[in-house]
């Protein structure tokens, strides 16, 4: 892209390549590698939801309407503006925009950290339900609504009074949550990593490594922040929106 | 094989077992599966010959001193269609005859007559529809088709009987079964062969194969006095099953009787076969096949009964021919839920 | 860097692409929503899934850049997704059959 | 033995080491723990590797040590369990399959499609500490009480019968698992982007198209491993219930996920043998490899295939019947193009020049034992059979065949072959040779005799058997002594030749691929200057054209 750099090598290409070129195919090559791991990774997890959803559907019904779909549904729209500020991080990048950059990467982050924050808050939610499973898991929500403090709330703010569930399902609603966990909690691990990255390269982008024309990194980083987000894609309906009606 | 020459094979057989290269034969599978292994043997042991004919013969016609300049060879299409295709077909033969075999193994014939066997840390635990119990042992008569119905109270287990080439895991939580016809009397290894910790290499004893007088015999003898089904129907009195599984016409539950066997419509739409397998489940987790007409009301007995007890459970309810049974458990005082505890005999298997 | 290196690869996409692919992306999400409150029977998990292929789609042609990307990168997305279908597939193949000859 | 040799040694007398390699440009420790240096990464691969096979043999040697008396008599019946774990643990996760990828691979396959390095070499320097990490992990595991799972992990012995240390060793398998994704990511990577200018896929060495197998495997199966490690960790520390029967989990769902990583593992692990077992055989013949082609779309299509088995290790714990059906179907199909390849290795000979140095050995060795390992994988694979089979030595036997007898010859014949390369010496080849015969010997009766206690029924992971096995067990202890002499013996020298070794000169043996044609030990940019290729691999004329070339350019320059 540079003409001053017609043939000489640019400064941030490594000695073993032969040209920038090759060398930024080659990187965002091996990420798409490591996406291509990473969808594996999350690939048991989703076999494992689809069995135990197959068998235990009332079960997952049940337990699926004690999340909080407006928070489910905030999340979703914030990780989707992140997305968006990412690529237009990429864009300001290879465009060389270095304040349109560091600006796009400080939306971004402040976006992730505001799912996690919500996050957060959900999981916290969990604990106070006794919905974490473990020792510590109750199925008194399930097989007695009427006397569950928390859906008991629900009820008073219009929603319908769920109806009791037999004991063998309701203990069902723990494979639920344990997925949940998993999924989600693998899913905001990767956010976490990814917030870490993202406070790396802002620090980075400020000093102006990124507009010089080498974008590759953050154009994978781009890739990787994307991933995370059709993650979400998918959970979001498959955790939240159980046959809502 | 056996089809073809029987006294070749029986010699063979012979001459095999008494050389210590297969364990003895004692059941009608056995047969069968040293067959299909004494074809492969002999397949791969030409597969193996060719291979070494090959590099010994080029090795030695085309070392440097014979051969000092190698002439180049861009390969060989029929050549290597042939070797992919005759290993391929060779393979097929015994993928199909292999099938025939696993799905003999696994599909027990109706007439089967059905020892339960509980798998734990570390030891088996028989149970004989008569009531006798045995633990690490296994006594089964020659002539009649057994069918093992497994299950682990604990980790996967595995019930091997080499003399039989019949093995299965017992694994936690579903009925595993397989069957077998002992044909020849005498004592047997009887191991676990999936790893189960620490004590997993004694986790074993004997099966001990005897005619059918014998058998009979040794069932008389080693009775405990309470048949499965009678120890069935214990558990079923004291866990107020009869409640609601009766034959009153504001009966709650379904009628049990004649239900083993039956196609059962359920509420989903679907049917299923009441097998073992179905009713274990219908007790443990009573709403996840709700039968067609009834409410989800019957409540789990998970936790509340050992594995013993859900198999002497089960037995009692494939015995249910008629509802007679149950109202007889009904009206009898001391069988009674209220009285229980005070004169029945405790059932085994209640937790 | 030669000048057919550039044209090679390397599209840069314009904002508005984003702004648009961002916006289906919204409206993605809120039909999922909505048709997850309409009784659709079995066709409610099946319509979900296909909205969030959909935008898992969009994003990854255009967040990310395949469609304008290498044949490699393509078949690198495509191996992807079909192990991950192989994964599921053959392993419900299991659940799927052990019932079979029983209803 | 022939005592004729294709051996090319530069005149002794005026030999010299090259002044400069990658082994002296730079000196001191951290030079070599910060290097990027793929054939640095190689050496401290192969070092710690044969640590770890080390500490893994001396496992084997406790087993057999235990199994030459029925009763349990050496250890208590729970160390016996720990001590086959590790020992499984350690020679899969840490010796078996980084062995030939992350030593040899790494040294050569830069060098072999003309590339000064791997793409990524921070991430090859990354993948070595990874793995050093994993191993310490293990090790620490081991010392501080070990583990008793067996290396298959089952649940739910593994996530609630036992209180051994399962999440560390799970750690460390983990932590191992993306050592070797990052090796397969680079190695994918480098082949797709970094070959020379001339280097088309067909004139890959098929060296280099095994290893991109091998490396898709890596890449696409360990993943799916690694969230069954952690969903296990997670079972036992909070209690999650995935695979939990009393929670309504399948346990079976997590044989699942194992093996649909360990199958392919398995892959993994002989792939990369193939590979150097093509290289040997066309060198020591002076001829191509019989039908390239076929020999390397055998490689991509065991890759693929071996996707779709892994059910195979399941079929007498309740997998449907159905399934099983379908997966003993495509376990034949897999087995086919590992038997294209023996019988194109085969006739690669055929109207050949063979020559019997070590590596060749070595080759002959893989090519019998892994034909036997291979058949006996079949045994297995028909779903009839199997129920007899399972579980039991013929197991052991058949595992063994195949990555001892199979991937473990297949190592040392590349160790050999590629040692004059990678040090510049030559190692002594007549104890070689002797050595390898020894390990051959030492192998067949070590294992042999495990058909046929599983034949006989004698089941696996048994610290006491019944009397009657004695005998045949007795053989086996036996064989294995022979064997860890055979061992023992190149490593000695092999450390002896670094210093005492003939100077091996570029290309002692003679061969075509694109690593002989640069000095010994090569510079760290591999080569002077870029290479531009124009000739297909083992391409002998060639080779013999380009030595004319160089002497008549000798001789004019004198
Ligand atoms: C390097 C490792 C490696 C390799 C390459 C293989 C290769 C094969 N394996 Fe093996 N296997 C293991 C390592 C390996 N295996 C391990 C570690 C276990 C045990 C895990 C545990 O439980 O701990 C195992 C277990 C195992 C099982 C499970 C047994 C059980 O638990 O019940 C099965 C079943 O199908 C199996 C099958 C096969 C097959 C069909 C092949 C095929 O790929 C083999 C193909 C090769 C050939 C077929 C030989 C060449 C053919 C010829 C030369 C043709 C001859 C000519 C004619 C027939 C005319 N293996
Ligand atoms: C790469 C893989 C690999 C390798 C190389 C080996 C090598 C050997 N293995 Fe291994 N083995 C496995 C992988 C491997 N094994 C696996 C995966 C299992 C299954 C575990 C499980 O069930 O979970 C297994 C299980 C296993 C068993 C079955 C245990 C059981 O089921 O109860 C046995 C029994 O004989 C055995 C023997 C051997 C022997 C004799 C060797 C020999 O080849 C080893 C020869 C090497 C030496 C002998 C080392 C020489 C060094 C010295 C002598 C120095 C010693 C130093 C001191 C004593 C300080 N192995
Ligand atoms: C509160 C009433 C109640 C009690 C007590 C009860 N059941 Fe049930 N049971 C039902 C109802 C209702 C059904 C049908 C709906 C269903 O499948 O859950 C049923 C179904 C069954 C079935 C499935 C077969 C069929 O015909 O549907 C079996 C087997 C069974 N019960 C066994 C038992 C056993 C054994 C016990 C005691 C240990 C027991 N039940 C106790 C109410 C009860
Ligand atoms: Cu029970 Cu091994
Ligand atoms: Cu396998």
């Amino acid at each position: 892209m540079s003409d001053s750099h017609a043939h000489a090598h640019p400064p941030y290409q490594r000695h073993h390549f032969e040209t920038y070129e090759q060398q930024k195919e080659a990187t965002t090559f091996a990420m798409w590698l490591f996406l291509l791991t990473e969808i594996m990774f999350f690939g048991g997890l989703f076999t494992a939801y689809l069995i135990y959803r197959n068998w235990y559907y009332p079960a997952f019904v049940a337990a699926s309407h004690q999340l909080d779909i407006i928070l489910g549904g905030i999340n979703t729209l914030l990780l989707i503006t992140s997305s968006f500020t990412m690529a237009m991080g990429v864009w300001c990048a290879e465009t060389r925009k270095k304040s349109g950059l560091v600006l796009s990467l400080v939306l971004t982050l402040i976006l992730g950290i505001g799912f996690l924050g919500i996050k957060t808050v959900e999981y916290k939610e969990k604990f106070e339900k006794h919905h974490v499973p473990g020792h510590t898991f109750s199925v008194q929500s399930f097989i007695d609504p009427a006397h569950d403090e928390a859906t008991l709330k629900a009820v008073k703010q219009g929603e319908p009074m769920p109806d009791p569930m037999p004991l063998d399902m309701a203990r069902k609603t723990e494979m639920y949550f344990s997925l949940y966990f998993a999924m989600t909690g693998m899913h905001a691990l990767h956010m976490v990593i990814g917030i870490g990255i993202l406070g790396f390269l802002i620090v980075r982008a400020q000093q102006g490594a990124y507009t010089t024309g080498h974008v590759t990194m953050i154009e994978n980083f781009g890739l990787y922040w994307h991933f995370v987000d059709i993650v979400w894609i998918f959970l979001f309906p498959l955790l939240y929106l159980i046959s809502r009606h | 094989m056996s089809h073809i020459s029987p006294v070749i094979w029986q010699f063979l057989v012979k001459w095999m077992t008494n050389f210590a290269i297969i364990p003895p034969e004692a059941s009608k599978i056995a047969s069968e599966m040293d067959a299909l292994l004494f074809f492969m043997t002999l397949v791969s042991l030409f597969g193996l010959t060719v291979v070494i004919i090959l590099l010994v013969t080029f090795s030695s016609l085309y070392s440097r001193e014979r051969h000092p300049v190698a002439e180049q060879i861009e390969g060989s299409t029929l050549l290597e269609a042939t070797w992919t295709i005759i290993p391929l077909g060779l393979f097929l033969v015994m993928f199909v005859w292999g099938a025939t075999i696993y799905f003999r193994v696994f599909t027990p014939p109706p007439n089967a007559m059905k020892i339960y066997v509980v798998g734990k840390q570390w030891m088996w635990k028989a149970e004989h529809p008569g009531g006798q119990h045995e633990i690490n042992a296994l006594h089964v008569p020659t002539g009649q088709p057994v069918e093992l119905i497994l299950i682990s109270q604990d980790v996967f287990h595995s019930f091997s009987v080499p003399a039989f080439r019949v093995k299965r895991e017992a694994i936690p939580g579903r009925y595993n079964t397989v069957w077998f016809e002992a044909t020849a009397p005498g004592t047997y290894h009887l191991f676990c062969t999936q790893y189960c910790g620490t004590a997993h290499s004694v986790m074993g004893g004997d099966v001990v194969v005897q005619t059918p007088e014998d058998y009979q015999k040794w069932l008389a003898q080693s009775t405990s006095g309470t048949s499965l089904a009678q120890n069935g129907e214990r558990i079923f009195s004291s866990l107020s099953c009869a409640a609601c599984h009766n034959d009153r016409p504001d009966a709650r539950g379904p009628n049990l009787a004649n239900v083993y066997g039956a196609k059962l419509p359920l509420a989903n739409g679907r049917t299923a076969v009441v097998d073992d397998e179905f009713l274990r489940n219908a007790i443990l987790n009573p709403s996840q096949h709700l039968t067609e007409g009834y409410a989800p009301i019957m409540p789990t007995y998970q936790g509340q009964i050992s594995e013993e007890g859900i198999i002497s459970l089960i037995e009692y309810i494939k015995n249910l021919d008629s509802n007679y049974r149950i109202q007889q458990t009904m009206t009898t005082p001391d069988l009674l839920p209220e009285s229980h505890g005070k004169a029945a005999p405790a059932a085994q298997g209640v937790k | 860097m030669t000048e057919d290196a550039i044209k090679h690869e390397h599209k840069i996409v314009s904002p508005i692409v984003y702004l648009a692919i961002f916006f289906a992306l919204l409206v993605g999400t809120a039909v999922t929503v909505w048709a997850s409150y309409i009784d659709l029977g079995v066709w409610n998990p099946i319509i979900a899934l296909a909205i969030a292929c959909t935008k898992a789609t969009l994003v990854v042609l255009y967040f990310m850049h395949v469609r304008y990307s290498s044949k490699l990168t393509m078949l690198t997305v495509g191996s992807g997704v079909f192990m991950f279908l192989v994964l599921i597939g053959m392993t419900i193949s299991d659940y799927f059959t052990r019932a079979w000859g029983l209803w | 033995m022939s005592t004729d040799t294709i051996v090319k040694l530069p005149d002794q007398a005026t030999a010299r080491m090259p002044k400069v390699s990658y082994l002296n440009k730079e000196h001191g420790i951290l030079s070599w723990l910060l290097t990027g240096d793929h054939k640095r990464i190689a050496m401290l691969y192969l070092i710690s590797l044969t640590f770890f096979f080390f500490i893994g043999g001396a496992m084997a040697g406790l087993i057999r040590l235990e199994l030459l008396t029925p009763q349990s008599d050496l250890m208590a019946m729970d160390t016996y369990n720990k001590v086959f774990t590790m020992h499984g643990v350690i020679m899969i996760f840490f010796f078996l399959v980084p062995s030939v990828p992350a030593t040899l691979g790494n040294f050569l396959i830069p060098m072999m499609i003309g590339a000064k390095d791997l793409a990524l070499p921070k991430i090859n320097l990354l993948s070595w500490y990874l793995y050093m990490a994993g191993g310490a992990l293990a090790l620490y595991a081991m010392i501080t009480g070990g583990v008793d799972t067996g290396w298959t992990f089952t649940t739910p012995l593994s996530t609630h019968y036992v209180n051994t240390n399962v999440i560390t060793t799970g750690l460390a398998a983990f932590i191992a698992g993306f050592s070797s994704i990052f090796t397969g990511l680079n190695f994918i990577v480098t082949i797709h982007r970094m070959r020379a200018p001339g280097m088309t896929w067909f004139r890959l060495p098929l060296y280099v198209w095994s290893h991109y197998a091998a490396s898709v495997l890596m890449v696409l199966g360990t993943p799916v491993v690694a969230i069954a490690i952690v969903l296990v960790a997670l079972e036992r520390t909070i209690g999650i219930g995935v695979f939990d029967p009393t929670k309504g989990g399948d346990p079976l769902l997590f044989q699942h996920l194992f093996w649909f990583y360990s199958h392919p593992a398995v892959y993994i692990m002989i792939l990369p043998g193939m590979g150097v077992v093509s290289e040997v055989v066309s060198t020591f013949s002076r001829k191509r490899v019989f039908g390239y082609t076929a020999v390397a779309f055998s490689s991509v299509a065991i890759a693929i295939f071996g996707f779709f088995v892994w059910a195979h290790h399941m079929y007498i714990m309740g997998l449907s019947n159905y399934s099983a059906l379908l997966f003993s179907l495509l376990t034949m199909l897999v087995a086919v193009p590992s038997a294209i390849k023996i019988f194109n290795w085969a006739f690669t000979l055929y109207k050949g020049s063979i020559t019997f140095e070590t590596p060749m050995l070595y080759a002959f060795g893989f090519m019998g034992l892994f034909t036997i390992g291979g058949l006996t994988g079949v045994f297995l694979g028909v779903s009839g059979t199997d129920i007899h089979l399972t579980e039991t030595y013929f197991i052991v036997a058949h595992f063994h065949f195949v990555m001892v007898g199979g991937m473990l010859m297949a190592f040392l014949a590349g160790i050999h072959f590629w040692w004059p390369k990678m040090t510049g010496r030559m190692y002594p080849e007549k104890i070689s040779q002797l050595a390898a015969v020894t390990t051959f010997i030492g192998f067949n009766f070590t294992f042999f005799p495990q058909f046929m206690l599983g034949m006989l029924g004698m089941p696996r992971r048994y610290a006491s058997y019944p009397a009657e096995f004695q005998i045949l067990n007795v053989f086996s202890t036996a064989g294995a002594s022979v064997l860890g002499v055979g061992y023992l013996l190149p490593v000695l020298y092999l450390v002896w030749s670094l210093k005492y070794g003939a100077i091996a000169g570029n290309n002692p043996w003679q061969a075509t691929g694109l690593e002989w044609q640069t000095q010994s030990p090569p510079l760290t940019e591999n080569f002077e200057k870029l290479p531009i290729v124009d000739h297909d691999a083992y391409d002998y004329e060639w080779l013999e054209r380009q030595n004319q070339i160089q002497a008549s350019e000798v001789s004019s320059v004198r």
